[in-house]
């Protein structure tokens, strides 16, 4: 855990003890089975506490607190797995807030700060993140492509769609037909047809503000991810410490150990990546290296993690009883989402240039 | 059933060929031809069409679909030479054995092996005709891989017992009609108070719950029995024999399982043809994930090393008149490249391929996103690969026991 | 192991005794002492039982006895590390057997066949192999390019080289200057600088006669370190079940159990990968692949042992008294020969087309 | 060390950075620039040069090679700002700390802990001045990673003990003028009666063979005592404290292997730019080799989380005032680095990077050579990666003793 301020140790806590207590996995279930993108209750507790605007200026409404200290909370939140749109809609947040107008920026950031809006963004057109390369056109403000697996789509009341040209600003209404995608996460994903759907450009972000719009996805997956490593890692080891086999508790085998003590290395490693990511952004300095290391470094350790924790769980693993399956199934999600590790590593050797 | 001398002769091969080919011309329903369903016996019990009905009635009465079994006991009672003949010419034919699950693969060679005279009469003509559904409750809750501390209580009362206890991961218990068991006759001595029980899933008193697993399937059960009654003749071997008896019947589980898991994959695409589809060639034409295109290549030369290594260990096995000790290995290796497998399909396919179910996605790439899921479980039930770890450092390579 | 027949029975049960009994790590540690490329004796003695000769037809004094056969005295060979040109020679014959003219074979296999003419394979030019490309050329029969790292160099006296527009014979003599290359395996290899060398082309060989012969030099090559992945873990079996940590043999450590059946394993899924190899070259189907696979799993597999053969030694495995640092060393040296897995596997994957 | 308050105001600072300076530019002989020698703990002692040897001595009279320990026995007395400020000027000068060894990174702080008041005016001063080279005599040859079981008998005779025993992994024992040694002084009880015991290496009966290791090299010795007489004065602590201060000893060596490995890597090219001289970029920019491309990419990641980590583990310290969870990783993921390095560096270079001696090598492929060898001992001393494994297991995750 990187050494915190006063204010971001208050914020993680919050978020700790509102999670744990308030929010924990089964919460996740109740959802699911209800069918629900997510507890609606839940999100307005969260806007409550301000979680929305964590990155957002205060004269926009939000507390402006930074990115470590919405990493801290979104980290909490993947530990339950809990549902919302804060992530997505935080990212559209700062997709305004880096390049959007005046007026743009008074538009859409109080809206989205209170919560009361939800934004979310639509850049890839495939199964996988190929890059920025987008066919999606815009003729005389009016935004026609589609965009697949959006998540958080259904909620959404603003799009930060990737165009051909630039990034631009769609909201819900004419031109946007909106198709579920039932992925195994059970969370709410959908395939975007925009037809002639108004748009207006975020024009003041310069060249490579999908760049930095997509640097900041990446982190704040990667600590949604490291949340969820930690959880499962914990889960695993209260079971293994618990669970009796040979009239030895699981704990005591050696090679469980060994192979528990090589998850806890990763674990801190990726932790490591995680939080200097989260921190490259406050400070702007190595942004995009620092990113790509986070969410591939967060891609392998979840990953091995959710593996290693069904095969350390045996059977009950296996049911969907237990919670740890559904880290499995949302974590190939989070691995796939702006960029696999094939993606990252190849695009951090560009950086480097071989 | 190795060991019978099979003095067939050339003659006899080639006379017998033509009988397979005419038997199968006559009652193989050609519409049949590949469409045999290697998840059958994992997921629920389809409905029987009546020609796939026909086809298992004639291949019962034959005796054909358990070739090497005793013709008194319903088996077809064919030499091993004549056995792989029927295969080939079923392949030929594009045929398949209707006849399988867990009374083919584990009871009925266990059956064979231990069973009373009585009982071998009794139980093992239904599972040649595909009649009857078997299942197996071995695991309970607080004994998985130690299966030895089982605690389900079968009482001594005269001519019966009367038996109660919880088993779980019940494969297919929903569907059952019969479940052979390991419950404890005695609470003296851990192995030595476990025999092997055929109990009647209809009986008053048997209770079943399917647990719905993470692929949201639910191949499995919890089976409750309270106060069952079972009559005494459904006791194999003596009491106290469980244990001997239930280990036996694990290896033909093994054997099988990693042989599933081989036939699988054998029968699908080649990686390297669908991330062709999914990713594309560069002008090279090479796959445009650098990356992805070492990771498939390398998991299919792995997976080449392991069909191989199957292949020797058969005729190792055969030359050696015993089972070889690199059989030992199959199933840890079969199975972890059998998630490998799903795990790169997943990678190749991106989000398509984790399609959970509804509009967007190929009725492949769903059932891709299952086999995934219930993948998981290869290398848990069986004898996990934890377990077979021990059993390779202690059995093959003599390292000591850890405790 | 493959089910062999009387006679392959025979000649691996030979060979195994006589290294055991004659030929032991311990006398490579005797040969690299007295800075000898080989024991003149040992390899006088491996002539003698004809194993210079087992892939050469019985019309020019081999006893034909195939691949499986010759891979099967290699491995036993490399149990033991023994130094001696039999792979080089039987490759270089090979190349005779599959492009020489009559006058040709009559001419130097015999010679090959007895030991008397040891010959070696110069492909390629550079520290690693690239693919059978070469910049050597030959104009009027005079042969000029330099060969890097040629196996058992200094004894040899005929070189079969890869030129541009084919594969050519050249006997030692004028025009050849060989200098030495010291390697970490401590092993006979050198420098080659041809220079207007007379040579006399293989021409009978078809077009793919390089490639014939390089797949033939990647399935010897994994026998040999085949050989060796089986020493590595049968003396690290000893040891562990031998030394006492704790007041434990260390073999009855979980962890370390684990450990040894994960290296089973993968020597097991070698081996049948090997003999597969080599019985493809005997029955000439599908070689190439065969081939790739062979080394490609050999090269993987002992990479792996030879590391985890030291660190389960623990602390005795980093002294030069111990002969399991000898095969950490001629490992590496091995698995850069004819191809890393990276070149194979690149190679692999365009057999099959993507 | 840690608990004295440092009221250092600004100014004293200011001041103490223009002493350092001037200190430096008086002291330090600018043909000595960045020539330190990283490896010259563990080569031989190579000979010293006259500005070398200035440079050792003033340093040490200065006591500025210890800079935080205190002046009364040779150190610098430094407060960890000032310390911190020196090795910046140091930096900027491109100067280095002559003063180093074993008897800096280990015997040192473990005196100022345990020893007597004469004990540490007599020992601590010379290994501020770099006058005394210390050697360490833990393992014996069947008491490595179990070093409870060590069996070299100290026999106490009234004024002294008579030491018989033989030491094993000695490094540079036979260049050591003094070794810190854990022997033997009851048999009655394994870990009590353990002694930590300072033995003059020129004393009679001691004899040192150096073993000579897979690389080549010979850092290490096989120690013997046959009727090494040393005087009770030599004693450390009370006789059976030795298990406690011998442990404290080794996590001061811990701290130092980990930083060690990330300091030769941090010093050492790109494995990227190493690459493109050896292998070359294709017409995208691109290593032309792949897969070995993507293996460098992700090496060159995980080791900026490991550096990331390591600075995480120091900065935790820092703020809790004491010893971060965490650092107990830092020797485990950084060894394994390390070699994963160096095996990488022998991929790129090819056959060039087993280089071993004579023609046709650059000198930096030779050292590569000898540095990969040489670091497969990184994960073995110092507490291997098992034991490493076994205490995270135990002390960080609170899991079972598996015995």
């Amino acid at each position: 855990m990187a050494v915190l301020n006063d204010e971001q140790e208050m914020l993680r806590d919050m978020a700790r003890e509102w999670t744990k207590n308030e929010h924990p996995v089964d919460a996740w279930r109740k959802v699911r089975d209800a069918g629900q993108p997510f507890d609606a209750d839940a999100w307005g507790a969260m806007a409550e506490m301000g979680w929305a605007g964590i990155i957002i200026p205060e004269e926009h409404g939000g507390s402006d607190f930074g990115w470590l200290s919405l990493g801290l909370v979104i980290e909490e939140l993947g530990k339950s797995l809990a549902a919302s749109p804060l992530v997505a809609s935080a990212l559209a947040a700062s997709a305004i807030v880096l390049g959007g107008s005046e007026e743009q920026k008074a538009e859409f950031l109080p809206r989205l700060a209170t919560g009361e809006l939800i934004g979310t963004l639509a850049f890839d057109e495939g199964p996988r993140h190929t890059g920025l390369n987008a066919s999606t056109s815009v003729h005389d403000g009016r935004l026609t492509g589609t965009k697949a697996f959006v998540h958080e789509a259904s909620r959404a009341g603003l799009f930060v769609v990737l165009a051909q040209d630039g990034v631009y600003l769609v909201e819900k209404g004419k031109g946007i037909s909106v198709s579920k995608r039932m992925l195994a996460d059970m969370r709410d994903h959908a395939e975007i047809d925009f037809n002639d759907a108004p748009a207006q450009k975020l024009a003041a972000g310069g060249d490579d503000l999908a760049h930095k719009i997509l640097d900041r996805a990446r982190v704040l997956t990667a600590a949604e991810m490291l949340g969820m490593c930690q959880a499962v890692f914990d889960t695993t080891l209260d079971y293994l410490k618990q669970r009796v086999q040979f009239n030895q508790v699981l704990s005591s085998f050696q090679a469980l150990q060994h192979r528990m003590a090589d998850l806890y290395t990763e674990i801190e490693l990726t932790r490591s990546a995680v939080e200097a990511g989260l921190q490259a952004i406050d400070s702007g300095f190595a942004v995009s290296e620092a990113a790509t290391l986070a969410k591939a470094r967060a891609n392998d350790t979840l990953h091995l993690v959710s593996k290693e924790g069904i095969q350390l769980h045996g059977g009950i693993g296996m049911t969907d009883e237990y919670s740890v399956g559904f880290y499995l199934k949302r974590a190939r999600v989070l691995e796939a989402a702006w960029g696999s590790s094939s993606h990252l590593r190849d695009a951090y050797a560009r950086m480097k240039s071989y | 059933m190795a060991s019978v001398a099979e003095p067939d002769t050339r003659a006899d091969l080639d006379s017998f060929r033509e009988e397979a080919r005419a038997f199968l011309a006559e009652n193989f329903p050609p519409e049949l031809r590949g469409k045999n369903n290697l998840l059958s016996s994992v997921e629920e019990a389809g409905e029987e069409s009546p020609a796939e009905k026909a086809w298992r009635v004639a291949m019962g009465e034959k005796g054909w679909g358990t070739p090497t079994w005793p013709k008194e006991y319903g088996g077809g009672g064919l030499t091993k030479k004549q056995a792989r003949i029927l295969e080939e010419e079923m392949a030929k034919a594009g045929a398949w054995n209707p006849i399988g699950g867990m009374g083919v693969m584990m009871l009925g060679p266990t059956l064979l092996e231990f069973a009373s005279e009585e009982q071998k009469h009794e139980h093992i003509p239904p599972i040649c005709k595909g009649e009857i559904r078997w299942c197996q409750g071995y695991s309970e809750p607080n004994a998985g891989s130690d299966l030895a501390n089982l605690q389900t209580m079968a009482e001594d009362k005269g001519d019966h017992y009367l038996v109660n206890g919880q088993k779980t991961w019940t494969s297919g218990g929903q569907w059952a009609d019969k479940c052979f068991c390991l419950v404890r006759t005695s609470r003296a001595d851990k192995h030595k108070g476990i025999s092997f029980l055929l109990i009647d899933m209809h009986a008053p008193g048997v209770e079943v719950k399917p647990i719905k697993m993470i692929s949201g399937m639910s191949p499995f059960c919890e089976t409750f029995f309270t106060d069952v009654s079972v009559p005494k003749e459904n006791l194999v071997g003596e009491e106290g024999q469980g244990w001997t008896i239930g280990k036996r019947l694990l290896q033909h589980e093994r054997t099988n399982l990693s042989g599933g898991g081989a036939l699988a994959a054998l029968n699908s695409q080649p990686l390297g043809k669908v991330a062709e589809r999914y990713i594309g060639l560069d002008d090279d034409g090479k796959l445009a994930d650098a990356e992805l295109r070492v990771k498939i290549v390398d998991f299919e030369m792995r997976w080449n090393a392991f069909l191989l290594t199957a292949r020797r260990a058969m005729e190792e096995s055969k030359a050696a008149g015993g089972v070889s000790d690199i059989s030992s290995i199959l199933k840890k290796a079969g199975t972890k490249l059998g998630q490998e497998r799903a795990e790169l399909m997943i990678e190749i396919m991106g989000l398509r391929g984790l399609g959970w179910e509804g509009e967007g996605f190929e009725q492949k790439e769903l059932d891709g996103t299952r086999a995934w899921l219930f993948g998981k479980a290869t290398t848990i039930y069986g004898g996990s690969t934890e377990i077979q770890n021990n059993i390779i450092a202690k059995r093959i390579l003599g390292m000591l026991d850890h405790q």
